[in-house]
């Protein structure tokens, strides 16, 4: 018995299609219904959050120059890499044109501030991708959004280098000095009780990540993928109110102590994170209800973590942290079937 | 105003224009009809014919004792010549009764319009429902006459008349309100008679301007106080449930039937066999066919012969265009049935042959699914089709059953809206299936 | 029935018995050296923040029910050579306990070695460098001791806090703050002198 | 057939059980004390020592001991001996024992010990039990060596406190936190599958 | 308040076991549904809080009043063991459904190390009474938050491409690691 | 002093140990429950894979149903004879002969026999298929996607080049679960001493199937005159279907005169044969 199971072979043959003799037109398609389906697909969806990325790059290179381009770079080239090398090795179909990994390089990039080192770019985009979503499956079976999850072990790995900020160039260019270190609005305002104007936030005149500093740019790509179609208003909108109400909350307790809604809004990742990453599908919540508790609860950790934690940003963590519950939160957010429950049938 | 509707669904493009504005034409008489036995759920029928026996039109040639059946006609003149198993639209084989014509053509009566109805009792409708083999002309082909004798504790209080035809493509309902409202009206008025029910409507989605405006003239003269109902243009309005929602907001509770919340539907074009059979005590031998979609040269709406086969119907619409894969459906692309034969017969619940071709048709490739939640948002009965077919594919049929799998009704919005391409439906079905194979095993 | 449990009683009874008097032999052995081990750290600590120091001498008050302890340093003229105590309090996650060394004329601080911290590693963590603890050497105490970031001190009260762990360094300083206030209350200069 | 039994129970503990990759037991301590090397080998060492006396005791007394009782009389057991072992570590290594915190007391509930006493050393004589602590508490050794080599090397750039990478290597905080260890361990049960699948596979071409 | 604060740092911001590694065969092994993992995650929590409420007394009045510290292991193991058998046979008797859920897990809790840590940790924060309670409390509470994410996530995966030499420890590992990572944004947040 | 803390400690634990044991033997008392400590040994000797070849749900069903007699000790078809052995001795009963069933693929339609009519999109299960009818015109044949290989718990199954399911003879425990699986009800549970086989289902007129096939039985009726026995094959719905009460299972003379070969003597073992050189041969290449 033994030996005739060591001899049976593992990998199974699949039958090799044979040419049909025919022209296949004259045979009839057979499928299951519906035969028809909407034109919208993946890879569309992914060009589109491509082109809505744009302004806010555009905006990093405008402040931070060359480093910003090169990191952008950097982290997309290396996130296709690792996804290539990842399917290849599983000998599965290879899907880096499907514009995923580049999203996921660009949204790492965007986290990162402007003089991060381009090994540990490549460090995280590595992460990002192989442990963020090839270890699950690929796209659509990941379960934390891959870039956060790669911002999140950079933070880790190098908590020194990726908490390195300088001044933007138009900043700097004004004070005669190439790159100064300085610190992040949220920073200050945890720091040092320096609240820096909301005009500056809006256009990104401001130290902090590539894609953390130009509120506007990413409103605009953001806006266009509303347009478009391919975001959920529930998530940016829910994250936003969320963070202002409680953010709101402690401004009315202490308004010298805690800075106002607005700034929460606009500073840090705030913007990237409700219209990039709240936004991501495969790892926000399916379900309308579900949706709704991510975002609320999601807001009101950035406003905690931001304001009584250790960190003076919250919005990677918020995320991850919701990520994490989104598979329970879907299971127990299951919409109601039609006609299910209770016997009104003539009242409902 | 606000139209009515229903919560969530899909807004596909409907390709009506096709059709729409084209006229019912008689198809030709065809030479040889196939005429299974089975053209309706419920019991199938017993022949009452043999081999060689020579049968007129509206001959009964097929019936069968159980109470949720319905009896079939020759629809020409001519000789039984075989009796035998036939390729069937819905699928597999059905004993079907094959007649070769002789090209004569049966006279029905031809008065003035209208019923007397003052003089029709319930029981004589409904007899006359049932000797005409009427069925659900929508598709699902249920017996109307059983649709029409609900259990004594069920009290009916409102009949609803199914005019949306959300399906693209399809257009026969649209025209026949168009050109015989007054045969439409008077079916109607005989089955709330034989219901004993005073509230009727009818429901059009809004996009048929023209069968709306036809069927409010006519109802003046007929049943003046039927609402006729403009509801939104939305897939799948013509759903029984959604339609009931949509116009009375009662909802059918899982598992039951309209008839539960006091409600019949009925399709247009049954209501206009209703007519013709208690009018003329004509069975349903012809109906309304739809061929359209982007295969087919010439798209048409014909008054097709039950029983003749889609290879005669398609040929007389120009035939199919050529060089193209194509796809031929009973019924619409979005709930319809793909054929692999073009021998099979139009049968009484074929209200469109849709013809796909090229990119028409769904490619089979499909992405891992992203989670993006089309699905959960366009389903019309509240489902999660991506986690269900997850359980479909892993065979789990208890978490299938737990998550409500079985209130599924097919109507495919979850794969239509899915960017990721995935056969949903078809998993789903699996389900479905396995559900079943699990309960058959646990009452073992 | 009642065997059985008999059984059992006897066999659990008699396990927590042999290995209660087992280990109560075992201490016995162990509890001296551990002590040792235990003094020895303290004594070191207290040679670090205390460098003219060759011998101790603790001092214990209680105040308020609480216990308070000072290290007297003694050099080796036999004179004063500041005291030392530590300064315990919370940092980013958990508590870190600090030798401090002060001087005699309570107004500069001999140095300071971080026993116990919970730091994040690489971040945090760094309190416990010569080149964080270092800056405390010779630091004045009055007012208070202060950080500033990004830049080297101005005033001689001042350390530069550590880049990216501002929370950890602001523990530090405030726990020797603390630390230093109680001691300055209630030994005064003249008691530890004399 | 005695010595060829022993010979098995000793090796099994080496690769084919090797904990805690292929037996997921003994995971905590694996996680938590292998942020360098010497504190794995250190944790290692003392989990064999406990490993080893409890397989012993519990061998000896398996026979006395009521089913009702049973896993409370080897927890006693087990804590004895690692109370030994703590006052021990912290009498002679004070250092070692510091950088093990409340991680030593832990080995009390190893599940890898209990894991033996009850799965092994309930069943099965002294001496082929000695071989089973042998085998298993050498493996549990060199995993948490290997764990806590990976982790320091990218930690620290370095392996017991030796410099192996250079100052052009910035090291991995990470491979210290909590998050890192999950990833290491993660990874190797990872490479120790693969390896094992492997082997059948070889095998198969004869 | 500070019963409060003991208690959400129990059970969020020093999560047992995503930050101190306690308990990680049961995390691991009765993960992989949610049903089973919210049982264990109950049974382990009440185990939990009646370990606090016992080994106190035991410590406070015997170990310590008798000058005998170092039985504490011995001692509180002892106890834990017996409760967790209590339990076992309570479940087996109230529920054999769900005995028959948990099954072999049962004994696990006796070797989850956060039932013996958390005894320790209680021992070396000094905890008052109530305090360590609470602390008991809130340490299942966490425990029972990670299990059930972990569940959900596993869960979720059974219908994932995880490749094979993945799946089972290794990848559910590597998820503990992630969400390690996660909880670590509540670092600070109670000093 | 020293003696003072060994009492101490000694006497401490001992109590604190004497007063646990006491508790927990009044709850063992209290709480106890009885069950039957055989299920986990049965459990131990059948082979534990919840293959349902028993019918009941699950090994540990059986378990308890064949401890309380309501099952035969053969009624693990997975375990076969040696579990009935096994169980015989530890239930002290006599032992029983258990049937050897395996599992036959009535279909040989491949790619290179069966005619295809449509061209299928759709996913590329066989019981997905079934919804809307596979590629081949026969509308009773294998589809040729592989729901019985993955339900084969035992690995004995494959796909072999044609696109159809290939048994191992000699792995099959005869479990019936690729039996299940199939939506067509080609697989069918046969005693090892079956060797003559239809390797056909397809119920229409011969002319019909001929057309579909190249293998389909026509029922031409020439082996129901070769049968040695008198009704041993009988023609049924346009098909052979071998009686194997009557027909003898020693001779191929019924299979001689088949024109589209569909009917075969002995061919199970000589399939996975030919299997394995095929296989065998390719991984060397």
């Amino acid at each position: 018995m033994e030996e005739t199971k060591q001899e049976k072979p593992i990998e199974q043959p699949k039958p090799v299609p044979k040419e049909p003799k025919e022209n296949p037109i004259d045979r009839l398609v057979v499928s299951s219904s519906p035969h028809f389906s909407t034109e919208d697909n993946v890879h569309k969806i992914m060009h589109t959050v491509i082109l809505a990325l744009l302004p806010a790059c555009a905006a990093s290179i405008y402040f931070f120059g060359l480093n910003a381009l090169f990191l952008i770079i950097t982290c997309i080239v290396a996130c296709m890499a690792t996804e290539y090398a990842f399917q290849k090795i599983r000998s599965k179909p290879v899907t880096i044109t499907d514009g995923s990994a580049i999203i996921t390089g660009i949204l790492l990039a965007l986290t990162l501030p402007p003089s991060f080192p381009l090994y540990a770019a490549v460090l995280g985009s590595v992460v990002a991708i192989g442990l963020g979503k090839q270890i699950f499956g690929g796209l659509g079976y990941n379960i934390f959004n891959p870039a956060l999850l790669g911002r999140a072990f950079l933070q880790a790995a190098y908590p020194v280098l990726i908490t390195t900020w300088s001044e933007p160039l138009t900043k700097a260019a004004k004070q005669g000095i190439d790159a100064v270190s300085a610190a992040t609005p949220l920073a200050l305002m945890k720091f040092e009780h320096k609240i820096t104007p909301h005009l500056d936030l809006l256009f990104g005149n401001t130290a902090g990540s590539l894609g953390e500093t130009s509120a506007i740019a990413i409103i605009l790509g953001g806006l266009y993928l509303r347009y478009k179609g391919y975001i959920n208003w529930k998530m940016p909108l829910g994250y936003f109110g969320s963070i202002a109400v409680f953010g709101g909350i402690f401004w009315l307790v202490n308004p010298l102590k805690y800075p106002d809604p607005l700034f929460h809004m606009l500073a840090g990742g705030a913007m990237l994170g409700a219209w990039f990453m709240v936004t991501d599908m495969v790892t926000t919540p399916t379900t309308p209800i579900g949706q709704w508790i991510f975002v609320i609860v999601a807001g009101f950790l950035v406003v905690i973590i931001r304001l009584l934690g250790g960190l003076p940003e919250g919005v990677m963590y918020s995320i991850l942290l919701m990520n994490a519950f989104t598979p329970l939160i879907n299971r127990h957010t299951r919409p109601k079937v039609f006609g299910e429950g209770g016997q009104g049938g003539l009242t409902g | 105003m606000t139209l009515k509707t229903f919560k969530h669904g899909i807004h596909p493009d409907y390709h009506k224009e096709l059709t729409a504005g084209k006229k019912t034409e008689r198809a030709q008489l065809p030479k040889k009809v196939v005429i299974p036995l089975q053209q309706h759920i419920g019991a199938p029928c017993q022949p009452l014919v043999k081999k060689g026996d020579t049968v007129t039109e509206g001959q009964k040639i097929g019936d069968a004792a159980a109470f949720v059946t319905s009896p079939v006609h020759s629809t020409i003149n001519g000789k039984v010549k075989e009796i035998e198993k036939h390729p069937h639209p819905v699928g597999g084989k059905i004993m079907s009764v094959i007649i070769e014509g002789d090209g004569s053509v049966k006279e029905w009566g031809n008065g003035s319009i209208g019923l007397d109805a003052d003089t029709l009792t319930s029981e004589t409708i409904k007899n006359a429902i049932k000797e005409a083999g009427i069925v659900g002309m929508g598709g699902a082909a249920f017996p109307t006459v059983v649709k029409l004798s609900p259990p004594k504790d069920k009290k009916i209080d409102s009949v609803i008349l199914n005019g949306c035809e959300c399906e693209p493509y399809l257009t026969s309902d649209h025209r026949l309100m168009i050109e015989e409202p007054e045969k439409i009206l008077w079916g109607m008025k005989a089955i709330m008679k034989a219901l004993g029910v005073s509230s009727g409507y009818i429901g059009i989605e809004e996009n048929k301007p023209d069968a709306i405006d036809a069927l409010e003239k006519a109802k003046k003269s007929i049943i003046p106080d039927l609402k006729i109902v403009p509801l939104e243009t939305k897939y799948p309005q013509g759903a029984e449930k959604m339609l009931i929602k949509a116009i009375l907001k009662r909802r059918v509770p899982v598992g039951k039937l309209p008839m539960d919340v006091g409600v019949v539907v009925h399709n247009i074009g049954t209501a206009k066999a209703v007519y013709d059979a208690v009018k003329y005590q004509k069975p349903l031998l012809e109906r309304v066919v739809t061929i359209s979609g982007n295969g087919i040269n010439e798209p048409k709406n014909l008054m097709v012969r039950i029983g003749t086969s889609f290879d005669e119907v398609i040929n007389q619409c120009g035939g199919m265009k050529k060089g193209l894969e194509k796809l031929v459906i009973m019924g619409g692309p979005m709930m319809g049935i793909a054929q692999t034969n073009l021998d099979v017969p139009v049968i009484k619940g074929t209200s469109g042959i849709t013809v796909l071709a090229g990119d028409a048709i769904r490619p089979a490739e499909y992405q891992p699914c992203i989670r993006c939640g089309g699905c959960v948002e366009t389903c019309p009965v509240n489902l999660m089709p991506y986690r269900l077919t997850d359980y479909a594919r892993f065979n789990e049929p208890d978490r299938f059953k737990a998550w409500g799998g079985i209130s599924c009704i097919e109507c495919g919005c979850c794969s239509f809206s899915c960017p990721s391409n995935r056969p949903l439906v078809q998993w789903l079905r699996v389900g479905k299936l396995r559900v079943r194979e699990a309960e058959k095993a646990g009452s073992r | 029935m009642n065997k059985k449990v008999f059984k059992m009683i006897l066999v659990l009874s008699l396990t927590g018995a042999v290995s209660g008097g087992i280990l109560a032999k075992v201490f016995h052995f162990a509890d001296p050296l551990i002590q040792e081990n235990k003094r020895r750290e303290l004594r070191e600590a207290i040679f670090v923040v205390l460098p003219e120091a060759k011998d101790y001498q603790t001092i214990e008050k209680e105040i308020n029910k609480e216990k308070i302890t000072v290290y007297k340093g003694i050099d080796a003229n036999g004179s004063s050579a500041g005291i030392a105590f530590i300064a315990d309090g919370g940092g980013f996650q958990g508590n870190i306990r600090i030798m401090v060394g002060l001087n005699t004329d309570y107004l500069k601080l001999k140095g300071i070695k971080i026993l116990e911290q919970n730091e994040t590693p690489g971040l945090g963590n760094r309190i416990k460098e010569p080149e964080f603890e270092g800056q405390f050497k010779s630091l004045e105490i009055k007012p208070k001791v202060e950080y500033i970031k990004y830049r080297k001190p101005e005033k001689p009260n001042q350390i530069q806090a550590i880049t990216g762990a501002t929370i950890s360094s602001d523990a530090v300083v405030k726990n020797i703050n603390n630390a230093v206030e109680k001691v300055l209350k209630n030994f005064p200069s003249e008691e530890i002198l004399k | 057939m005695a010595e060829y039994n022993l010979w098995h129970e000793f090796k099994k503990g080496l690769w084919q059980e090797i904990p805690p990759f292929r037996i997921a037991l003994g995971m905590c301590p694996a996680l938590a004390v292998t942020n360098s090397a010497t504190n794995g080998i250190a944790m290692g060492l003392a989990t064999f020592f406990v490993l080893l006396c409890a397989n012993i005791s519990v061998s000896a007394i398996r026979k006395i001991v009521p089913s009702q009782v049973r896993i409370a009389t080897y927890v006693v057991i087990i804590a004895l001996y690692v109370t030994v072992a703590d006052m021990f570590l912290a009498a002679m290594f004070p250092p070692i024992s510091k950088a093990l915190g409340p991680y030593v007391p832990l080995i009390v509930v190893n599940c890898i010990i209990l894991g033996r006493a009850e799965g092994f050393a309930q069943k099965h004589p002294i001496v082929p039990s000695i071989m089973d602590a042998l085998g298993i508490g050498i493996g549990f050794t060199l995993s948490l060596a290997l764990m806590g080599s990976i982790r320091e090397l990218l930690g620290f750039g370095s392996i017991l406190d030796i410099k192996l990478l250079g100052n052009w290597f910035e090291p991995w905080i990470i491979m210290i936190l909590p998050a890192g260890a999950f990833f290491v361990f993660g990874f190797l049960v990872a490479i120790v599958n693969y390896l094992s699948s492997k082997k059948p596979a070889e095998t198969h071409g004869h | 308040m500070d019963v409060i604060l003991i208690f959400i740092s129990a059970s969020i911001v020093n999560n047992i076991v995503l930050s101190y590694f306690l308990g990680i065969c049961p995390f691991v092994g009765v993960s992989n549904k949610t049903e089973s993992a919210l049982n264990m995650g109950l049974a382990t929590t009440f185990v939990m809080t009646l370990t606090a409420a016992i080994t106190w007394p035991v410590w406070t009045y015997v170990l310590v009043k008798f000058n005998i510290p170092f039985l504490q292991y011995v001692a509180f193991i002892i106890v834990i063991a017996a409760l967790v058998q209590f339990v076992e046979m309570f479940i087996r008797k109230s529920s054999p459904h769900l005995y028959r859920a948990l099954g072999i897990y049962l004994p696990l809790i006796t070797t989850n190390c956060a039932v013996l840590g958390l005894a320790l940790f209680m021992v070396l924060r000094d905890y008052n009474y109530i305090e360590s309670i609470f602390f008991g409390f809130g340490t299942g509470v966490g425990f029972t938050i990670a299990i059930l994410m972990m569940s959900g996530i596993r869960e979720e995966l059974e219908y994932a491409d995880v490749p094979p030499v993945f799946q089972g420890i290794s990848i559910t590992l590597i998820i503990a690691g992630m969400m390690a990572l996660a909880f670590m944004g509540f670092a600070g947040l109670i000093r | 002093m020293t003696g003072d803390i060994i009492i101490i400690s000694a006497g401490s634990m001992g109590i604190i140990g004497a007063a646990l044991s006491l508790f927990l033997a009044y709850a063992d008392k209290k709480f106890k429950v009885e069950e039957d400590p055989r299920i986990e040994d049965v459990l131990q000797i059948i082979p534990n894979t919840n293959c349902g070849g028993c019918g009941l749900a699950g090994c540990r069903m059986f378990a308890e149903s064949v401890l309380v007699g309501k099952v035969s000790i053969t009624g693990c078809v997975a375990g076969g004879q040696s579990v009935a052995d096994a169980l015989a001795s530890y239930l002290g009963v006599e032992t029983q002969t258990a049937n050897k069933l395996y599992a036959v693929v009535l279909c040989r339609g491949g790619e290179k026999e069966a005619v295809k009519s449509s061209i299928y999109k759709g996913e590329k299960t066989c019981v997905a298929a079934n919804f809307t009818g596979g590629e081949k015109a026969c509308t009773y044949g294998c589809f040729g996607y592989d729901d019985c290989v993955k339900a084969c718990k035992f690995d004995a199954m494959a796909m072999n080049d044609n696109g159809l399911p290939v048994v191992f003879y000699d792995t099959c425990v005869g479990c019936g679960a690729c039996a299940r699986a199939c939506p067509r009800f080609i697989i069918e549970m046969h005693d090892v001493s079956h060797k003559l086989f239809n390797y056909c289902r397809n119920k229409d007129k011969g002319a019909v199937a001929r057309k579909v096939c190249k293998v389909s039985c026509i029922a031409c009726s020439l082996c129901v005159k070769d049968c040695p026995v008198e009704g041993g094959i009988e023609i049924i719905d346009n098909l052979a279907v071998v009686n194997y009460d009557k027909c003898p299972q020693d001779t191929d003379a019924p299979i001689k005169r088949c024109p589209t070969k569909c009917i075969l003597y002995d061919e199970e073992e000589k399939i996975t044969k030919e299997f394995y050189y095929s296989t065998l041969k390719k991984t060397a290449a």
